[in-house]
């Protein structure tokens, strides 16, 4: 039989429970396993996004200045809601909203008209453009857009505009975050480079990091040292901001008058440095001072390597304050040890954090044991060997690069692990393995104030410790037999 | 449903359009032309919209619309639980979209039900060389690794209608190949003006590829429905699937909240289609009339008033078994309800709401504040056609401010000028009123709480707008030094 | 029959399985709970200790002081160890080992020959003696034996020595650590005084409390003000000292210079006002300067007030960083105000912290709804009654004084509520009802670090709503349907 | 079980007493002289103690000691599971003994199992008017609200003793009236110079309440056997109590880890005890070997090495059956255990360890440890006699160090000293040891982990000491900056 549109018409089936029961079984059975890494089209629940996410949230970071998607609203709308949900904060940004005739003419008309309304309504006092696909695909020149613009009179003469290409179809948020960087800095630094000037500051480079309270540990520890920084950019106002009655659309971010000055800084040190790589390369050229290159600073190993840095740098000794805050954190951790180590661990997210949550898990005697970064590289793999090369926890550890959750899935539901360290979209693995979930990446959509709360330094080490450990005792007290129920753990 | 006409002390159309006349003089020329017509105070007698709509969002102004591509995947296709959604194109638009929606679904994740992030994963070579390649091997990868997928819709990004891919031809053939519905649907966010036009993509591929490909094996009874244009936000359908069940209907399908595809394709078979989201489904509706010659009736299932007012409309297309069953259910839930109202409606008389949604809610959710004791204050749409606001002017009190497409500014300054005691709108509205100090709702998601629709969902919704309105929070916000 | 002891000769016998189960259902009945609360002379599982427990932490609050326990060496064992395990720290502490001879002899002999070995082996800068039973049994006369320890030239004459009597048939462990204080100070300051001196300095009482993370952010509050202070007496660098390979017998502790110059302070705050309340009244009539007894700053409101006060007493305003973390915290709460709003707690714990668990939980619009505290009085209730009678919240609330937890557990199990805050002891009955605990009472046996996160001041509120909105969600998240188990809460 | 001497490289007899001579200068005089026969240099041929024990505490030493309570309470009347225990006077001792000690308890916490903290919470008045009164009233409560308690002890803390009070009377009349076993225990903490005196007057208190009160409904088998001295920590005897079935015997009780008071007064049936931990019950076998002629053996549950000698002892005074049983169990698991061995061995081979505990370990742990590859470089005892450091000589490598009663400050010198690569001691000493990088287990409480005796226990024994030992946090501690 055939219905009116010419298709067969076949009746409403159910299927069957055993064929329900089957399948699921299945997809937890190494066959399955091999299958789904044989997989070379599909992809099921990558762990990154797009670079436009990324450079927004570059966008964010400095002082009045307004994000601005060159490209559909719907994009923008999705950045936004995605910045919303992590840090249940406002993320105030416009697009041009471009449509289909942006196909046909080119999208200067609504930069054009987007750039006036948006500065007349949000008075900005820098504009960082952004592309999502559309003028990505047909190819706009923003750089002539803009220049046209300024000649317009449509952009005050000394306003900054940044403005960066981000292509969805090319590396991640992070990618993009770097990209945005990049340009905000080279348009707010351009000709501010005087010849032997010194701010005295180092000018700190974070990368992509939605943590706020990571920000507001470099600063303490800065603060800490008494040597004045420079953050580009910094997040920890803009997306934690106080309650009081007043909506401040621009809530903080680094001083612009301090990012065009930091290109005569005394010193920049680059954390990553996968995360900002190629606004490093351009630092290294054009920034005065001496450079440096290093990890994020989780872990004790990779925050005492910070924290020298920082005093090599500015040659001042790494204060008493914080050698006691390193005892305090290795203390946490000695005491503590018993409760992770030998527990396996998988973890998925972004390359210079697994890097990071690596060295901090082989420094507890804990198992790297599936290390995935769906946007890696052989240059992040490397990496990462080298770490778990280092030491015997490190043996078992396996890296995948360009994997996804789905095949983190398999791995883990064939392979189990403790527990697995990652973002809110692990949630589903965790649930069916039956193990928990530790959230330190990002996106957080489903917990309150974790991105308040460090993970890099030694309050992070502390941080990381309590986490974990406790939940693993909480597994313990809410899962043994009542006989192994417990006062002391 | 009409009603008389309501007042708000202190609101006139002088006033109101005052208000709207101080914010517009903060645009440009350009822009300010062009959002005018979007601004207005309601007119309830006229009975008809009072703004234009659905037209270009005006670049720069901070808009919350999306895009088509969202309203095909995160509306339309995206609830329907037994097929595989395939994210076209880059990894961002399926990544965004990835669980954000809270249409909840039965089944087992990746057994068979798939609200995991299905994406192509376009890179700079799928861009060049095109992607149908790819496409064609994903889809049998993934027939293979979730064998009992009933179907996989095929829902195209940006770049795929741009560099000039032929997703159809691709899913015409492998469709027969793999012998499974594939759907290809041409929804790139670029086209039309919000997600609207994604709906109505989404629609025509349901009229275009699903519709009347299957029939449900049992006789058709007359007390046959569809539950239309429910996506079961927080489990909205499974408060209002069981009492249309209580009340003696048949409810066949759902769409497409937890939906699932073959009912859906059976739903020609029906005696009367129920819509609850009229925006984004009224097309197929109107298509089933034709075509089939099913009749459909609007209703509305927020708060007792509304939802009795409902039942008794639909308890009039049919016989004295259901009017009788319709008049059983209303007395058994509506003292139920009154208890609610009685509890809450102390704490909440009197107090004025700012909404700003999608879909049906800025009016549809009206008269459940209403039956809190309520006030509407101002009321718009990210997306609506004129239709929509045709429907919202007898809702709303007289005067009261109306905006399609607000910006946020807009939304900002009426806030500061109206002073509601609650603002109910989406997630990127939500932290700046509540900086503002102004309790907040989310009302795309019912804020993770949930389900809004019914009988079920009325206690909820009066819980949360309390807690939301009186939390002891606001009361800290003003610091004593 | 009977055996050689004339004892009767029964059969070994096995409580029948029906039998376990009708009193398994049987104890959480409202008939089992009305036979509970009629208890008079029993008392099972009440979560307070005796005084000397308190008078070490007190002891061990200065620079340099040795707690000495006058009386058997193994209370002294056990005191420590219950600090060792809450904090897991050392806890230095020597008895003078009474034995039987003592209840014929008096303790002189041992206090003096104690003395003369402590002082030897860990070289104290003074000594802190409190009491265990015997002692306060037999009536020893600790200021003689000190005095007769002086003149005997067994103490230096220049180290201060402090004693207290603190009797374990009287009070709790807060009872005792506000004697040991009081002497302590009293000792320190003797002759200190100087007419027409003032050090400038806030003196801060926290009384007893063993979050060695609420005295750092005391320290911090104080360090944004820039106010000059001093904390009597400060265990925080006592009970989280560094691990680096030195064992410090004294790892930290209140100066004793600024201990004794205290005396000549510009004000003093003490907070409680029930943990400290005869020191305090001591302070009033003896110090120097301006005098003011407040809660702890627990919720947002008390640490408004201690803000203010702090504020008044130096002249200084309360810094812009502290009215941004106010504004943050408040932030935080609205933020999760949805997963707190209308939950009811059961708690119990020392008065003061039950006052400001309290007050937090209103503020929340969460329903303290248990109150218990098993050392009590009529005035820490009424002060209970009038917070709860402030609040739309507080209706439902209903105050246990001096009951214990095997009453906590007939509420609780005939009377469900959603979360129990208190110490270690209540997870049995957080068990039994299946509902969260959280510990943020003394002692914490089972899980590593809390005493580390502070809960008063603003940071306090982050972290309080942290800890209970993500188990909550948690709970959710583990416990939920799959259908309900979802990306966002 | 006797060994060769064992030597190790750089400790003499000189070494070793120069070390104690340098501790010792610190003491006055009277100190000095008081403690100067508490600490020698092992003498493994003499076979014999080298220290004076049991004796009292010198005042202001910083002891690890507890008291007579603490050994009634806390070790042998606690672990029973079906009786209430009462620590009557002030609330602390209870308190500070309530779930600190781990030993495990099947059953259901307050209804047939009783490990709450129970206590008469002295106040003033029952200081100065006796306690007696409330005692009684206490008993009836406790009788009404735990029906299922098999039997109530009154253990008694230093007031009661202090203050005249006279609860044997209380407990006869009251065990009469309310028809339930009610065992006083005169435990003062002031009683005796340690827990030791506590263990004793326990002991007698099974003697003259307990013993002999039941009888097994069942014969008396060939293979019945009691486990004397063995306290379930962290589940110890849900190891030894199964592997000495498997070996063929029947254990009818266990004292008294997760006890039951009817059977071990029934005990006096039993052919054989076996104990384990000598110092807290010797007492008791040594009361049935006189009145009931039940012979008693000690034994090793820790390491394969001391398990094996100890099944084969055991098996020794049994028939072919027994010894054919052991055999093939010790063929069973010795394998397991050498597997374990070869996986750990490696990183421990010569790591030195330094002992200072209570009960049997600080002799009977040695065996295990060396069955890893490690030395036992000094040990010593809180609360042993002499007939516990006649057993150790011979344990211990040639004039390592002993101490009895060990002060802090002599720990904390013999270890900077010794430099042991483990401290396995109690947890007034853990974090001690750790603060000076010393790698430290619990061996009180296995450190929250365990079983640690049997073959069930010696896995995790060896994962432990590997885990403290071998932690990458150790190579943190020193700063490098």
């Amino acid at each position: 039989m055939a219905n009116n549109l010419g298709l067969a018409v076949k009746p409403v089936t159910e299927t069957p429970a055993e064929e329900i029961e089957r399948v699921k079984e299945w997809i937890n059975t190494e066959e399955y396993k091999e299958l789904n890494f044989k997989r070379e089209a599909l992809v099921v629940a990558p762990p990154h996004a797009c670079q436009p996410l990324g450079a927004e949230l570059a966008a964010h970071a400095f002082e009045g200045s307004l994000p601005f998607v060159h490209g559909s609203q719907g994009c923008a709308s999705y950045y936004r809601s995605t910045l919303n949900r992590h840090f249940r904060e406002p993320a105030p940004a416009v697009s041009d909203s471009m449509t289909e005739d942006g196909a046909v003419f080119g999208g200067q008309n609504n930069l054009h008209e987007g750039l006036e309304n948006a500065i007349a309504l949000y008075k900005p006092k820098m504009v960082s453009i952004f592309t999502s696909c559309m003028p990505e695909i047909i190819g706009d020149d923003l750089s002539a857009f803009i220049k046209n613009a300024r000649n317009k009179g449509i952009v005050p003469a000394d306003m900054p505009v940044a403005y960066a290409n981000t292509p969805s179809f090319n590396g991640s948020h992070v990618h993009g975050y770097d990209a945005m960087l990049l340009s905000i800095l080279q348009s707010l630094t351009a000709g501010k480079k005087v010849e032997g000037r010194c701010t005295g500051k180092i000018n700190l480079v974070p990368g992509f990091d939605a943590n706020t309270g990571n920000f507001r540990e470099y600063k303490r520890i800065f603060d800490a040292f008494g040597v004045p920084y420079t953050i580009l950019g910094d997040i920890s106002d803009v997306f934690d901001s106080p309650l009081d009655g007043t909506y401040r659309l621009y809530a903080g971010g680094t001083k612009l008058d301090d990012a065009a000055d930091s290109i005569n800084g005394k010193a920049t040190i680059n954390l990553g440095p996968f995360t900002a790589a190629k606004t490093y390369g351009w630092l290294k050229d054009n920034y005065a001072g001496k450079h440096a290159s290093m990890p994020m600073p989780l872990g004790i190993a990779k925050t005492d390597a910070f924290l020298m840095k920082i005093s090599e740098l500015s040659g001042k000794p790494v204060p008493e304050s914080l050698k006691a805050e390193r005892g305090r954190a290795v203390d946490a951790m000695t005491d503590a040890h018993q409760y992770m180590h030998g527990k396996k661990f998988a973890l998925y997210g972004d390359p210079d954090q697994l890097i990071g949550y690596v060295s901090f898990l082989l420094e507890m005697g804990a198992i790297p044991y599936y290390i995935l970064c769906s946007k890696g590289s052989k240059k992040v793999e490397k990496e990462i060997q080298a770490l778990l090369d280092s030491s015997a926890y490190g043996k078992q550890g396996k890296i995948y690069m360009g994997k996804d959750l789905w095949h983190m899935r398999s791995l883990i539901m064939t392979g189990p692990v403790d527990a697995i360290i990652g973002d809110t979209h692990g949630k589903f693995i965790a649930r069916d393995a039956n193990i928990p979930l530790f959230r330190f990446g990002f996106p957080i959509f489903d917990r309150v104030n974790l991105h308040r709360y460090p993970l890099i330094g030694y309050q992070g080490v502390i941080n990381m410790v309590s986490a974990i450990c406790n939940k693993f005792i909480e597994v313990v007290d809410e899962t043994c037999e009542d006989r192994f129920f417990e006062m002391m753990r | 449903m009409s009603k008389t006409i309501q007042k708000v002390e202190g609101i006139t159309k002088e006033s109101t359009q005052e208000m709207i006349d101080k914010v517009l003089a903060v645009y440009p020329e350009k822009g300010r032309k062009k959002r005018s017509p979007h601004l207005a105070p309601n007119d309830p007698e006229s009975g008809s919209a009072c703004v234009k709509s659905n037209k270009k969002t005006v670049p720069g102004v901070m808009s919350a619309r999306g895009c088509a591509y969202a309203g095909a995947k995160g509306v339309v296709w995206g609830p329907i639980r037994d097929m595989v959604h395939v994210s076209h194109g880059p990894v961002g638009c399926g990544w965004y979209s990835w669980g954000t929606r809270r249409n909840l679904m039965s089944g087992t994740l990746g057994v068979d039900q798939f609200a995991m992030q299905f994406t192509s994963d376009f890179q700079e070579k799928d861009i060049v060389y095109g992607g149908d390649k790819k496409l064609k091997q994903l889809l049998v990868e993934t027939k293979e690794l979730f064998p009992l997928a009933k179907g996989i819709s095929v829902l195209s990004e940006c770049p795929v209608g741009l560099i000039g891919d032929d997703i159809n031809a691709v899913a015409k053939q492998s469709a027969k190949d793999l012998d499974i519905p594939i759907i290809p649907c041409n929804c790139e966010g670029f086209r039309g003006v919000s997600q609207s036009l994604g709906h109505h993509i989404s629609n025509d591929t349901i009229r275009d590829y699903i519709i009347e490909t299957r029939e449900f094996p049992e006789p058709v009874g007359p007390y046959d429905i569809a539950l239309i244009g429910e996506y079961n936000i927080g489990g909205d359908a499974w408060s209002t699937k069981p009492l249309l069940e209580e009340c003696g209907f048949n409810v066949k399908s759902v769409w497409t909240g937890d939906g699932e595809l073959e009912k859906i394709a059976a739903t020609h078979q029906v005696k009367l289609n129920v819509i609850h989201c009229y925006r984004s489904m009224n097309y197929m509706c109107k298509v089933m009339e034709e075509k089939y010659g099913i009749p459909w009736i609007e209703l509305n299932f927020f708060g007792p008033t509304k939802i009795k007012q409902s039942l008794r409309k639909l308890a009039e297309l049919f016989d004295d078994t259901i009017k009788e069953k319709v008049e059983a259910v209303i007395a058994k839930y509506d003292p139920q309800m009154q208890a609610v109202i009685e509890e809450v409606r102390p704490r909440l008389e009197g107090k004025k709401v700012m909404l700003y949604v999608g879909g049906l809610r800025p009016r549809h959710t009206i008269g459940a504040y209403e039956d809190l004791g309520m006030i509407c204050v101002g009321s718009g749409y990210e997306f609506a056609h004129t239709d929509d606001y045709d429907r919202t002017a007898p809702e709303m009190p007289d005067a009261t401010v109306v905006y399609d497409d607000a910006s946020e500014l807009e939304l900002e300054e009426f806030a500061k000028e109206l002073k509601p005691d609650l603002v109910a709108s989406g997630i990127k509205e939500k932290y700046v009123f509540q900086k503002m100090g102004l309790p907040f709702r989310q009302m795309h998601s019912w804020d993770y709480s949930g389900p809004y629709h019914g009988y079920k969902g009325f206690p909820i919704f009066a819980r949360d707008i309390d807690m939301a309105i009186n939390s002891p929070t606001w009361s800290l916000v003003k610091s004593p030094y």
